[in-house]
């Protein structure tokens, strides 16, 4: 199992069944190959539909049937489409149950920061804000450490950010972290890691619950 | 009835200066024909309000490639690395915002309200310059409306009352950038005598000018 | 000729063609009987409709298909249908071209007064104050004076306002008056009364443009 | 799958004191059904967020003829003599608000807004109590956003996923209140399988449970 699975199946059992879905470009979408059996999600995408399929076979696409990427998409029986207002509406309103982002940085308290870098060309945010800011369940997922094995999960975000004090779950190749005001809660680790190894990879101190730290499962 | 007219025409219109709405998400639904209509015009210093730069060869992206704005207001702008470029080269201005402020700003100015109080941005640099204020507890901004000279938007049925109906996530921006601009005008795929009443998701009265795709 | 229907007529022709409308309950709705040829107007009812037409020949109404007060209606070819947020975004944003409302009061700064009388039973505003807040052009309808002959058209108005400097053209039985910065200018009087008659019923001072008082066509 | 309930057990998730919100245009669009099981239910001390008090008959104009508001916000009571009566001896509390603020702060609190800038009230009473700013040279008011626990709404057509369609003048405030409550209970004449994704106007993910009356 590389990252993208590990990170995938043990995010996909952070649903329950009815939820609305949104799930960031990259690792997030991976979530989606994992979902357990009797579980039904409906899944957003912030250009303006609600429950989308699998990608449609060559031949045929619909061109105006594209996720916020612009890969073409199919529809479910049950969904529906709607303008951008509408879509951010229920955004920013609190009716998407769960969001998944990737992340430069996230940090104790929350703190997101995964769209610009000070002195690089900044992309923009599109939807990000809206969707770490109003998501009622906000869910990172990341490699663990940065590619020169710096940590991702700071006590202090340094980038600029996307959204103050909004992440409820930090999800890795190594553990699961909940957000919580007492910190990091360290919940779950990886089979192949160690509570220690975890915390010397992290810059903010984890909080180890008096229940004990899971081993984490796919 | 809306004034059916061709997408030059439609392009003839629009100063050097003048501001402008463009409906689409990553040029997904939006007026290609006018957006060609306005690169051979080569109208310059526009301002342009719209959710992103779409293409190289696609939706606005065509006249980003052209040097035809002075100043850009949107939420992403990755899929076109030349805006990057002029960004960067000091020849266009950027705002970047929220694209789910960005699109109620629009409403906003569509619908005569003065702003509103929103929670996405605060603690970001999206908050800098703008008034905080706690409202049932939580943090938000104070956010204030869009409005441009024109609405280039894109339907897919439009009848010759001027309403129109979208297909699929084509719709986006397109609804409330019909409200926000003193002159509309539509692209549409397709022209009908008429549609059910509740079918329609722009009422035809917002509707200037028709241009057509299907002939 | 009736007061509705001297009003209805000259009222009428204060539209241009391709207008977005909305009449009142009451004296406004006279207007839409005398539309002058070639001048097609679409007429929005705030409750969700434009475009719609005449009354329902009885046994073909549609219980879903009623004006802001509640009567059966048709709908036209090229009508359409919104919810309340778009009806009133329509109004508050300017995009009704003329609102005709009946007044209890108006005033020469054009505020207007048409929904509570302190001490009775205030039945609400209804869509009045948006009505009159956002049209392009806000006519007044109304008898040039109330029951007990006491001038409705006052220097200031008494009652609770409506809105605040809101209204374009005021016409009754006896006279069009345009409200302008420089105050109420008599643009016509009805052709059975005088200029003195009118300011003798009038409580604000009326200006007598340059050009003249026309003589008022029905 | 939005689960199919009768209104007697709609009405009975409803405990004294509640907030409800209540779609329909003078009862035009109202959940005549719903509003019957409350009346029978007999809950009692709700606010009522709804355009209207409706008629003596129809629509929550029954709820007011049983007396089971303290308060309603609305925005014209003219049609049910009984809220006046209620209103003036001192039973009912009521607040009017314009009928595009009222839709509007509804709208703010299904979508996440903390309140908007508006001209509309501005001089009136209305505005009494109110902040004022000035905003683009106009005079505006602040106001809030509205939300509820329940929403009663009333489609055409539903299906199983709990997505909505409205037919001509009975839309109204049905689609906001489905974003501004936090159990959402659509009452339809018809249920279909599902419907054309382009055709829907209130997202099924909204609507937690479904009141038939074609059965």
């Amino acid at each position: 199992m590389d990252v993208r699975e590990k990170v995938g199946r043990r995010g996909a059992r952070l649903f329950k069944d009815g939820m609305l879905v949104n799930l960031g470009i990259g690792m997030p979408t991976s979530l989606s190959n994992y979902i357990p059996e009797g579980i039904k999600l409906h899944f957003q995408t912030e250009n303006g539909a609600i429950g989308f399929g699998p990608s449609p076979e060559k031949g045929y696409e619909n061109p105006y049937l594209t996720n916020a990427g612009a890969n073409p998409l199919t529809i479910l029986p049950g969904g529906c489409y709607f303008d951008s207002a509408t879509s951010f509406g229920l955004i920013r309103g609190g009716h998407v149950d769960a969001t998944v982002l990737g992340v430069l940085e996230v940090d104790e308290k929350g703190n997101l920061a995964n769209y610009m870098v000070p002195g690089k060309l900044v992309p923009g945010m599109g939807g990000a804000m809206d969707l770490a800011t109003g998501s009622k369940m906000v869910v990172v997922v990341t490699e663990h450490c940065d590619r020169n094995g710096n940590p991702k999960i700071l006590k202090q975000c340094r980038l600029p950010l996307t959204a103050k004090e909004s992440v409820d779950w930090i999800l890795s190749e190594l553990a699961l972290i909940e957000v919580t005001k007492d910190g990091l809660v360290l919940r779950e680790i990886a089979p192949n890691t160690t509570i220690e190894e975890v915390q010397a990879k992290t810059e903010a101190a984890l909080v180890i619950p008096g229940e004990g730290v899971k081993l984490m499962e796919y | 009835m809306a004034k059916i007219i061709t997408a030059d025409e439609a392009a003839a219109m629009v100063s050097d200066g003048d501001t402008i709405l463009v409906g689409g998400f990553l040029a997904v639904g939006s007026p290609e024909a006018i957006c060609d209509a306005l690169v051979s015009s080569n109208v310059k210093n526009l301002t342009l309000i719209c959710n992103d730069t779409g293409w190289p060869d696609r939706g606005v992206g065509k006249l980003i490639m052209n040097k035809q704005f002075k100043k850009v207001i949107a939420s992403h702008l990755g899929t076109n690395k030349e805006t990057g470029r002029q960004m960067s080269e000091g020849e266009l201005e950027v705002e970047l915002n929220p694209q789910g402020t960005l699109i109620e700003r629009i409403r906003a100015g569509g619908v005569g309200l003065g702003g509103f109080y929103t929670p996405t941005g605060v603690g970001t640099p999206v908050a800098e310059g703008k008034e905080i204020r706690v409202i049932n507890g939580r943090e938000m901004l104070l956010e204030m409306p869009l409005r441009g000279k024109f609405a280039f938007i894109k339907g897919f049925v439009g009848d010759k009352h001027g309403n129109l109906r979208y297909q699929a996530t084509g719709r986006n921006f397109n609804p409330e950038i019909a409200l926000a601009a003193d002159i509309v005008i539509a692209e549409v795929d397709h022209l009908v005598d008429f549609m059910d009443p509740d079918d329609v998701v722009t009422p035809g009265v917002l509707v200037d000018y028709i241009v057509r795709r299907d002939i």
